[in-house]
């Protein structure tokens, strides 16, 4: 078996921010996100709780497969784009075995 | 005053508000107690729900004449209220422009569970009110975040705010206009009035007998919440908590104007003063999360919810309500 | 026909079916409205506990003679009808054999909430019904599943099917067997029947009392889901709504004519049609997920859910008590 | 006996056990059913609310001599009893110390559903009994968590035990001793007692009328619960199963003891009985696994939940009322 | 401390597939894995949201820390074994302090 | 854009150690975390199954970003810290774009 090298974008940011995130993603041509609800971290903002009534203070984890490029135009567009929010954008190497789905 | 003492002791002793004592200390001795977030959600469904069609079912008993000005001041209300309290905040160097605005927002709107909390006051001690209180409440839940986002759309000047993407906007604009609570309120509201007392009875020990006592519950939730929240309210500094004990009384003085102009009676009065002095602590943060990124949610969530909320509901409701039976008796 | 209207016109001043329409109309203006799941689950166990104990306390007061007939009609039904909506299906060209078999599948079982909302339609009007109705639910439910998985398992053919794990197998069989709302409902009957009127009286206020209100947010909750669904009928394409729309009559014939077979009554009749007209949209697609995952989900939940679930609940259901009446009037 | 065999039949009778039948039933053939955990949590802090108000207005109706003495000797039989369950099973050599010290300290303790659970049994059979019995099995809870500790401590000696962190501390400290059960408890007593039976009158029908029915989903899931426990218990070995079973019967002996001290009549007798006998599932391990990380759950849970806990619902309750009334009848 | 390189196989996978998974993954021989309930996403097979009432619109995330050779034949088998289901599988490199354990 | 490396830190824990370990984390100076609720799994420690009733059997998922040291320091120490709980820790390279928040 062959494998493909990918890059992963994991994305942790308000609740509040999860549809612009994904329209986001989609406008580089991802061709699929993963979501994970309901939860909590520390940071900059401080202390964030899921769960609060107004979901204020809910985070959560967008995980994203994708090309190099893609991966790197979305990290550095993050920076502008994500400036007054909670969120942070990692990237990291990971190995798939179909290619055309990512 | 001796009055209001006796009306407030009175109140403390209704198991509901002691529900919310309990919640309180139960937060303050760092209990662990917590009411799963599906269930608060589900008694405030239920609460909403409930509120509407008593509403409802009081319009179709009286005869609505009233109807259609109500609703039009409510509107006024809501809209105008954020003008005085962002100029108190900025005139009192409290906040920036920005995160004013954003308080300002919360002021001009509504907390529905401080309104429960004063229909039940006003049920215990058998004072009758109008059943248009409900929809003016609807009415007055949103008008109030437009004014907050053009003040704090001129003070950040043209260009400055990041352009919304269409998710963005099209999201804020549903949290505005169709937002669940409001939903409910209206739909049970129009329910009620649209069946009648002969179809209200087949719901009536869902929807009156028990109410008191889910009631019980929902508040519980609410003390906890409100004093898990108070332990923020240190960093907001003296002049934000000033300004979040000081606003409440201010709008209720409104309100108790527009109420008098509607010719409205002691309990209508008091609700209508309760609805202007109450700051909104769920649809307004959402909206402005969304909106006005820039704002601390630190800031507009404590003060609604770690300050006027608990004012009003130990302090502002007997309040109110012994104003209007004093401007009641005078002429 | 200026019967039926009149019919449907007074279902819809319940406060019950009047709730279904405002989760509808919020799903419709894209409200953020939620019942959270945990809430939904929850009403769910209890109308499904309520409704089984009403249906055991009924049989704990009859005879009893019609219950085994019954039941083997119910389980004959529900193997039998997929097999029409499978010609149909196939007939019109509408859908490839597996996706035809899984939908298939989910005609011959039923939706326990359909027929809640048909027993609160009965109940309103005053007629009466057979309390073994619940069981012949309980036995309708998954049958249907078998057949569907044989129709599915022709047209893939020997080999093709990939082979079930252990894991797997034991999981759709306790799917089918063990169903949570089969048990509860079945449990609930056997309770009812056993304890007898001396032993519900304990649990009356909780088990009749509330159940209108109980159903009011449930009702709320299904328009939402069933409104929400319905966005995604305009990728079925015609034909297949029609299908939708045809398909719960033809099995209601089919039903009329069981039920005369049994020599029911008027209102045990139009509950038999109920049963035989809806189409399931939780268990079976749980089942077809993991027996059939080649069947699009997108497909049958949408025409189960968001086509043939509001028809039966806004006109099916009121159509079919008339023709029950009808046929009970002509020998 | 005869009269025993007639008491557990009868309670077998009432919807509420046989709702945790269902339960239990639908867990053995392992069925999908499942409460959302919200909706558990949701009746539990209703049930406690509920139970704690009761008792708190029978108290306010009682003279409260008795109440001082009750409760310090509740707390001396919750410091006290770990000490035999940890002789026995050291004697028997059926555990390690540790893990014995951690199952001591759960037989010490009380489980609030078994209480509950018997307070209903005594409803049935209109068996009347003193509202102390609340505050008292409040008070059982933690003490015999401080007894389990030291236990622990002697047998690891000095240094061993990892350092506590502050956080860990205080988040134990909590659970023990703000425990959100409790809490809700002792609130709804305190409650129950300030506004009296006229307070009381406003959620009579929520608290009252509706207790039974909700009990039914309650216990529903602890039959669940309990039996998809009891799969594990055959991990547990022969010798600690026996000591699952014959460890109730030997505090129920204690109890009885103490209630004669006390001059407890007979249904007070077998609820102090009953909180002997039962075990904590839910706070104890809580604490256990925060202070005590080396005891393994597996054994400390599954004896609690999937052995002791159905043993007192099924047999348990019954005979500790028989022994009751046979002490009353003898001098 | 000298530290151990191990593979991480991610599944994203349709939650009526848990316990198929979980069984393929353990004839594998992995030591343990973790599951992460109620997740969305975006695929092939269009949008599935979490907390549909039949839960055949819900992910779940399994989480697995294997050997790298245990980690390919996973990968390898998943194209087979997947094909009909909403699924993803990616590896990626770790490293742990404790090599017994995985 | 230049990017900077990083290790993310994984965490999966039980819940009851929740406080404990976001405490240690924060001793280390980790600059935030990511906590997610209601994770289950299986390892040495057998089944742990979230959602019961007392919260015994409830894992969580930790997620921090942090530098190499702070991240092999934590490595380090989990080892002893975590002996007595059910839990794993493992470490992998991630790339961001905004140096100062990790
Ligand atoms: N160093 C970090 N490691 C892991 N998660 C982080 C880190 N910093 C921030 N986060 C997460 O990202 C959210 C937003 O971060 P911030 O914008 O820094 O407040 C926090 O609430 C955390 O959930
Ligand atoms: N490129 C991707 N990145 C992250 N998650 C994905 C990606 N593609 C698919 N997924 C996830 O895997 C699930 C099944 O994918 P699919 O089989 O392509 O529909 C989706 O619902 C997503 O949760
Ligand atoms: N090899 C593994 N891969 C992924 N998760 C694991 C692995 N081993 C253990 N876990 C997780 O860590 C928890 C504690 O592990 P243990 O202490 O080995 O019982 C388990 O319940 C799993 O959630
Ligand atoms: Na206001
Ligand atoms: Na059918
Ligand atoms: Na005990």
């Amino acid at each position: 078996m062959t494998v493909h090298r990918r890059k992963k974008i994991e994305i942790v940011v308000e609740a509040a921010m999860l549809a612009d995130v994904v329209e986001w993603l989609t406008e580089h041509g991802v061709k699929g996100y993963t979501t994970v609800p309901k939860v909590s971290g520390f940071g900059r903002q401080g202390r964030r709780q899921a769960e609060d009534p107004a979901r204020v203070f809910e985070n959560v984890l967008v995980i994203a497969i994708a090309g190099e490029e893609t991966a790197r135009r979305i990290l550095a567009e993050s920076v502008e784009r994500l400036r007054d929010y909670a969120a942070i954008v990692y990237l990291s190497d990971v190995e798939v075995a179909r290619p055309d789905h990512f | 005053m001796s009055e209001l003492l006796a009306l407030a002791g009175a109140n403390l002793l209704s198991p509901m508000v002691l529900c919310f004592v309990l919640g309180a200390v139960a937060a303050a001795i760092r209990s662990d107690l917590e009411i799963p977030e599906a269930i608060a959600k589900g008694l405030a469904i239920y609460l909403m729900l409930a509120i509407g069609m008593k509403g409802g079912l009081a319009m179709a008993k009286s005869d609505g004449a009233n109807v259609l000005p109500s609703i039009a001041m409510a509107l006024a209300l809501s809209f105008a209220l954020p003008l005085l309290a962002y100029a108190i905040l900025r005139g009192i160097r409290a906040l920036g422009s920005v995160d004013a605005a954003a308080v300002a927002a919360h002021y001009g709107s509504v907390s529905i569970v401080t309104f429960v909390t004063a229909v039940e006051f006003l049920n215990g001690r058998g004072v009758a009110f109008d059943g248009v209180l409900v929809a003016m409440m609807a009415a007055m839940e949103t008008p109030a975040i437009v004014t907050g986002l053009l003040l704090a759309r001129r003070a950040l000047g043209p260009g400055t705010q990041p352009q919304r993407s269409r998710a963005r906007q099209s999201h804020l604009l549903r949290e505005v206009l169709a937002n669940g609570s409001i939903v409910v309120l209206v739909g049970g509201f129009a329910i009620g009035w649209a069946v009648g007392p002969s179809g209200m009875e087949k719901v009536k020990p869902f929807i009156f007998d028990i109410y008191n006592g889910m009631l019980c519950l929902f508040l519980l939730d609410m003390g906890l919440v409100a004093m898990r929240q108070m332990r923020s309210v240190d960093d907001l500094g003296l002049r934000l908590v000033g300004f979040g004990l000081v606003m409440p009384p201010l709008n209720a003085a409104i309100g108790f104007a527009a109420a008098r102009a509607l010719g409205f009676d002691v309990g209508s009065t008091a609700l209508l003063a309760t609805l202007c002095a109450s700051a909104s602590y769920i649809a307004v943060p959402a909206a402005m999360r969304l909106a006005l990124p820039q704002a601390r949610p630190a800031i507009y969530v404590t003060l609604s919810l770690g300050v006027t909320f608990p004012f009003n509901v130990a302090i502002g409701i007997p309040l109110y309500l012994s104003i209007a039976q004093w401007l009641a008796r005078s002429p």
